[in-house]
């Protein structure tokens, strides 16, 4: 009976060994491209990682297949049956203790050395970096750019060392950029650096690791690294759109890139807040039986005063806009409303 | 520990002898230990306010340092006077209950339960006095116009009106007969109408400290109460009659827990009232 | 750990007794000793106060740190009988506060490190009063 | 050595209902007799049935969870049931189950009968612990059916004191627990010391009460600070004493550090009963005196107080200031090598024996192979730079559950199969055990591997909705859980079974030497008939398997 589950149980075990052992080697020849570990090392500091990252792996795997094989070993030759008498030995050896206590401890020094000391890469990042201010809030990432502009995604040069302040307006979040090997919270009230140099050209995903409620999943955003020279002509083009563009186009661009989009439908589905289909002209019922005229003065302060009038069926959540957005801003965003005809 | 079993178990011949306990040396000696352990966990409960204590005062000095200044360090002092009062009469019930005097055990528990009552008693006029003048925490911190002159005054209902009076020497009459020199409640006073002269020199923030005052002296607070419900359980045994006979392990136990309540406040009262 | 090989507990001093119907080896603290305490800490009281007088700049607070200190010694040695009972009952006290000092003390150091990325008096819930 | 026996067959005590012999169980009828019991071993029975109803509830939601994580997107639930979801099952299984699993429900029956003791120093706060314990088990109930919080068992600050959900419900739930918690381990530090036999030394205790000692000792110094830290977190949702909350000038990773001087140590409360009861089992299962006692009870203590010197490693990433990231680090690492000294003692202990691979052994060797690969993860977590990278992703999840499951519940599982015939004086089905013991191997390796790979991938963990990338291994993920709960239910239907049709079991069915199976299966009310007489707990050579008892007895002992 034992031996049959082992029969069972050893292959299925030494199976899962070989895997990782065979995914281990096969992200050994570490190219900049995703293993099966892991994704695709798109800054200069990946690379650092991922050497610490294969060196731990190769020990725990030795350490592993240290401990599973002496013990399938004893099980298969000790096993007891019919007449199989546990034979005398030590019961204890200081010398064979005090090595393996030495030998992991020496292990786990160097471990820690090698570690601390791409950490200090990644940590300390040079003089001319390219700085991008980062502010998280209640779901969304947004970026703002030296020239004041702001953005949903995080537009890089390549091979540019770029320099994150990240900070945040409500709760604690975390930017993380897995193909970068990066990751720092926003802590509201202060600001947290990180650095990186992009060099794989395209999208990288950035999500939100520190839990932050109903949207955490959805706070997502992308790394966009530009082919040299096309990161200034994207931004010189994006800059100041609300000149270039009419109010109510600027407006339909604000609303996905400050966040509204995250609450506020414009195909009339009701999500965290009311719709923006057809709210404008029209009487809003609000908590406790009474209504209000959705005019523009009722936009106005819905957006900087949003606990003043909450409509009915819905939570206080929403945070303020005082200082997140300019008047003109906030003209354009109602530009926009105006044309959500039902 | 209280919910230690030293009642007697009915079957038992030696009275106060539980039956899983070998002689009454054990059961004391287990006892004990298992106190000393249960105020292990009341300093650790405490050093986590400790520990908020110093960040806050080490990233904010300027708040602490003028924020004290609301605090009456009379008031502080008399209630520190009385809990070192309040130790001596409850050591001394421990030395009575081993010496079985039952009479002057009870006596001394009584006073202890009264030191503990003045130790209330003066902190609510603290804290009504900080109520009245909006120095309270979070949101809460609404001090009244010019809070400064009248904070010496926190004792008010123990003084005849301050408004007349000159800042600061509002605190002296509580102890003394005559309103003038007392030396920190001037110090204080002098400090604070400079202060409420110009608004600039007021530190943001302010209410961190009163955050943290009432939550530390407010935890001590109801550890004192506990102490008061404790001693005054162990009141009523002893007029029943149950420490006649030598046996005064709960005696023992509930006098380390009304020291560790003061030794608590020993450090309370420095780091809240004295800053300088 | 000798502690737990028992009986022959806190040798009986000076006003040493004990209560036989019990056979319990206690301690029984005299007056003098009582009142000699009391005083202390009423003393010890008196000088943390005065030295609030004394400007010694951060010193200050060592000074009163250290007195109350002391005060907290003589209650735990004499009040709470430390003296007299089994050493290990101490050394439980001592490692509650070297807990705590761990405690503190690591805190304070790493929120004293990262102070620089704070905003200064960042408290958008708090509208300054006055 | 069990010459205060009466003589065996019918055994003292060996019959659960009548059969003669009084025992713990037998010896006062009703509820009400155990709702007010102050025997040790009823109310480690009665912590034994509350813990396993709360891994039930626990294991329901996690259930649950993965029934929502199979596709991306909505399948059963919102976001925010499942952001309340996650919350309760870590709550639930952390503060509920896993904490108190083994010290208060196996714990609190064996240790007093591994010291030869009678009881626990103070029976009163024993029964006081576990009343705390319903006490915060009900108000976690009252909270989950009142809107439960959604931040997660961490409780972040400022999330938990914005958001609108009952966490002051659920946070005064763990507060009360924490009572529980402290008391036990109080109760078993005094019963240490004070209420050993004479003979019974320092070192003539069972490794699994040096594991309940290092234990308690962690109970006793870090559950206040959790108190503290959960008082201030109610005070500030309660009236705005803003001493966290960044909004109004407080500061959020003080909380963090608040926090984990718990919720560190607090890991090591969990595993380290667990390597006790794996030390108790290796060594007569492999009828070999345990390698290298000492060092594996050194070790206990030395984890215990290094538990105090970690807590910093969940915070690297939090905005900590990079000084301390590097002394959290470093010290990190030194946690393992106790940890590794264990293993090492274990395998030793193995070495030319004759292994019976019964039940609780089969959950031993799981244990070596699981926590193998959940402690050498830890590597991966402990050393920076790749900590920056898996921090908060499934990578932690994986390893933490190979951890606290694939360590404390599978040693939970061991010790409970060893101690069932003491317990209830009544045999489990053999063959279903092992079967069981397998599929729960699988089921957990299938259901949480999976969850390393799409961790170091990026996957962030306490997502609701994910990228398609991640959908083969949460599939598998899932897949694995089922299996897992299908293993349970076996487990649950032939253990209740064996209370009523399971063959009586002898004092000794396994050969142990330790005292509590130098007593009646059950146990008599006083737990020993006579004086026991404490000798070496690991050497077995005075014990003769007897075919008539189908157990073992001493060889000086007529049959």
């Amino acid at each position: 009976m034992t031996l049959r589950l082992f029969g069972t149980a050893l292959p299925a075990l030494l199976g899962l060994v070989a895997l990782i052992a065979g995914a281990g080697r096969a992200a050994a020849q570490s190219s900049t491209g995703p293993t099966f570990w892991m994704p695709v090392q798109g800054s200069t500091g990946a690379a650092g990682v991922d050497s610490v990252f294969y060196f731990i792996l190769w020990i725990a795997l030795f350490f592993f297949a240290l401990i599973v094989g002496v013990m399938v070993l004893f099980v298969l030759r000790y096993r007891s049956r019919p007449g199989r008498e546990p034979e005398p030995s030590q019961t204890h050896n200081h010398l064979l203790e005090l090595t393996w206590t030495l030998i992991p401890a020496a292990l786990t020094v160097v471990i820690f050395g090698f570690g601390f000391r791409k950490f200090l890469d990644l940590s300390t990042s040079p003089a001319n970096a390219y700085e991008i201010l980062v502010t998280g809030q209640k779901w969304k990432w947004l970026f703002t750019y030296p020239s004041g502009y702001v953005d949903d995604n995080l537009h890089v040069a390549i091979d540019t060392p770029v320099q994150l302040l990240i900070t945040s307006e409500d709760v604690i979040h975390s930017l993380y950029i897995p193909d970068f090997r990066v990751k720092k919270d926003a802590v509201p009230g202060r600001y947290s650096k990180v650095w990186f140099r992009a060099t794989v050209p395209g999208e990288h995903q950035i999500f939100c690791a520190e839990y932050c409620g109903t949207g955490h999943s959805d706070m997502l955003a992308q790394v966009v690294v530009h082919p040299p020279g096309e990161f200034e002509q994207w931004l010189a083009t994006n800059a100041d759109l609300l000149d270039k563009l009419p109010p109510a186009e600027a407006g339909a661009r604000l609303y996905a890139q400050r966040g509204c989009s995250q609450c506020h439908s414009v195909d009339g589905a009701a999500s965290v807040g009311p719709t923006f289909q057809g709210v404008f002209g029209h009487l809003v019922p609000l908590k406790g039986g009474s209504s209000a005229p959705a005019d523009e003065n009722y936009l106005r302060e819905s957006i900087l005063e949003p606990q003043a009038k909450i409509v009915a069926g819905f939570e206080p959540v929403m945070p303020t806009y005082k200082g997140r957005l300019s008047d003109r801003e906030i003209t354009a965003i109602i530009e926009y409303i105006k044309t959500l005809a039902p | 520990m209280t919910r230690a079993p030293e009642r007697p178990a009915a079957h038992d011949h030696v009275p106060h002898l539980a039956h899983h306990f070998r002689s009454l040396q054990q059961q004391y000696d287990a006892a004990k230990l298992g106190m000393w352990l249960f105020l292990v966990t009341e300093i650790l409960l405490f050093g986590g306010l400790f520990c908020a204590y110093a960040v806050y005062r080490s990233s904010h000095p300027e708040v602490f340092v003028y924020a004290h200044r609301f605090l009456d360090k009379t008031l502080g002092g008399l209630n520190t006077v009385i809990l070192i009062c309040s130790s001596l009469t409850m050591a001394w019930a421990v030395r009575a209950a081993q010496l079985r005097n039952r009479r002057q055990l009870a006596l001394l528990l009584a006073a202890t339960f009264i030191c503990a009552c003045g130790f209330l008693g003066i902190k609510t006029v603290e804290y009504h006095a900080k109520w009245k003048h909006g120095l309270l925490w979070g949101q809460r911190y609404q001090p009244v116009e010019h809070t400064a002159d009248q904070a010496p005054a926190d004792n008010a209902p123990l003084a005849p009106a301050p408004t007349a009076v000159p800042p600061g020497a509002g605190a002296d009459r509580s102890l003394l007969p005559a309103p003038g020199k007392a030396p920190a409640g001037l110090a204080a006073g002098e400090a604070l109408t400079a202060r409420s002269h110009d608004p600039g020199n007021v530190p943001r923030n302010v209410h961190l400290f009163f955050g943290i005052y009432f939550v530390m002296t407010g935890l001590h607070g109801l550890h004192v109460i506990a102490g008061m419900v404790l001693i005054g359980w162990l009141f009523v045994r002893t007029l029943r009659g149950e420490f006649g006979d030598g046996y005064f392990t709960p005696v023992d136990l509930g006098g380390l827990y009304w020291h560790l309540v003061d030794l608590i406040w020993i450090f309370l009262f420095p780091l809240l009232y004295l800053i300088h | 750990m000798s502690d737990t090989h028992a009986a022959a507990a806190a040798p009986g001093s000076a006003g040493a007794g004990h209560a036989e119907s019990t056979g319990l080896q206690v301690h029984i603290v005299s007056p003098r000793v009582l009142l000699g305490v009391w005083g202390a800490l009423l003393l010890g009281t008196a000088l943390t106060y005065a030295a609030t007088w004394i400007d010694l700049g951060a010193g200050n607070l060592w000074l009163a740190m250290a007195i109350a200190t002391a005060k907290a010694v003589c209650v735990a040695l004499f009040f709470m009988h430390l003296k007299w009972d089994r050493p290990f009952l101490g050394f439980v006290f001592l490692i509650a506060i070297l807990c705590v000092f761990l405690f503190v003390g690591i805190a304070l150091l790493d929120t004293q490190a990262y102070r620089p990325d704070l905003i200064p008096d960042y408290a958008p819930g708090i509208t300054p009063p006055g | 050595m069990t010459a205060h026996q009466p003589a065996p067959a019918p055994h003292p005590g060996a019959s659960l209902h009548g059969g003669g012999a009084v025992n713990y169980l037998n010896a006062a009828p009703g509820l009400r007799s155990w709702l007010t019991t102050l025997d040790h071993k009823r109310i480690g029975i009665m912590y034994l049935i509350s813990i396993l109803a709360s891994f039930l509830l626990g294991g329901v939601f996690a259930m649950l969870i993965r029934t929502e994580l199979l596709t991306p997107g909505r399948t059963i639930m919102s976001a925010q049931q499942y952001n309340q979801m996650f919350t309760l099952h870590g709550a639930i299984m952390i503060f509920l189950f896993i904490v108190p699993g083994i010290p208060a429900a196996l714990g609190n029956f064996v240790l007093p009968l591994m010291l030869g003791a009678k009881d626990v120093a103070f029976p009163r706060l024993n029964l006081a612990s576990w009343y705390f314990w319903l006490a915060g088990a009900l108000c976690l109930l009252f909270s989950l059916l009142f809107g439960a919080a959604d931040t997660g068992w961490t409780f972040y600050t400022p999330y938990s004191t914005t958001t609108n959900t009952h966490v002051v419900a659920t946070t005064l739930g763990v507060f009360i627990l924490g009572f529980s918690s402290v008391f036990t381990g109080l109760n078993f530090i005094v019963t240490i010391h004070k209420l050993r036999p004479k003979s019974m030394t320092w070192f003539r205790m069972p490794l699994m009460v040096w594991a309940l000692y290092a234990t308690a000792i962690i109970q006793v110094l870090a559950t206040p600070v959790l108190a503290v830290t959960l008082l201030l977190l109610i005070v500030e949702r309660t009236m705005g004493v803003g001493i966290f909350d960044p909004a109004l000038g407080g500061d959020p990773v003080l909380f963090q550090h608040f926090f984990w001087f718990y919720s560190h140590p607090a890991v090591y409360i969990m595993i380290l009963p667990a390597m006790g009861v794996i030390s108790e089992i290796i060594s007569p299962f492999s009828r070999k005196h345990i390698f290298g006692y000492k060092a594996i009870a050194y070790s206990s203590v030395a984890i215990a107080g290094l538990s105090f010197l970690v807590w910093g490693h969940h915070m690297f990433t939090s905005g900590q200031s990079p000084l301390a990231n590097m002394i959290f680090s470093a010290l990190t690492f030194a946690v393992a090598i106790p940890s590794a000294v264990k293993v090492f003692n274990w395998l030793a202990t193995m070495y030319k024996g004759s292994l019976r691979l019964d039940t609780p052994m089969l959950y031993v060797l799981s244990f070596l192979f699981l926590f193998g690969i959940g402690g050498l993860t830890g590597l991966f977590l402990g050393s920076l730079a790749t900590d920056i990278h898996l921090h908060d992703t499934y990578f932690v999840v994986a390893h933490f559950h190979y951890v606290m499951v694939g360590g404390t519940l599978i040693a939970f599982l061991a010790g409970l199969h060893y101690w069932w015939p003491k317990m209830f004086g009544r045999m489990y089905s053999e063959k279903w055990g092992r079967i069981s013991a397998l599929l729960v191997f699988v089921g957990f390796n299938l259901t949480f591997f999976p969850q390393f790979v799409m961790g170091s991938q990026g996957m962030p963990r306490r997502y609701y909705n994910y990228l398609e990338r991640y959908r083969v291994y949460h599939e598998m993920s899932t897949a694995g859980a089922y299996l897992m709960a299908i293993a349970f239910m076996i487990i649950a239907v032939y253990l209740a079974h064996s209370l009523v049709k399971g063959r009586l079991a002898p004092a000794n069915p396994w050969g142990s030497a330790t005292l509590e199976w130098e007593t009646g299966s059950p146990p008599p009310v006083e737990n020993f008939l006579g004086e026991p007489q404490p000798g070496d707990p690991y050497d077995f050579s005075a014990l003769v398997y007897d075919p008539a008892l189908q157990g073992y007895r001493d060889a000086k002992e007529q049959a």
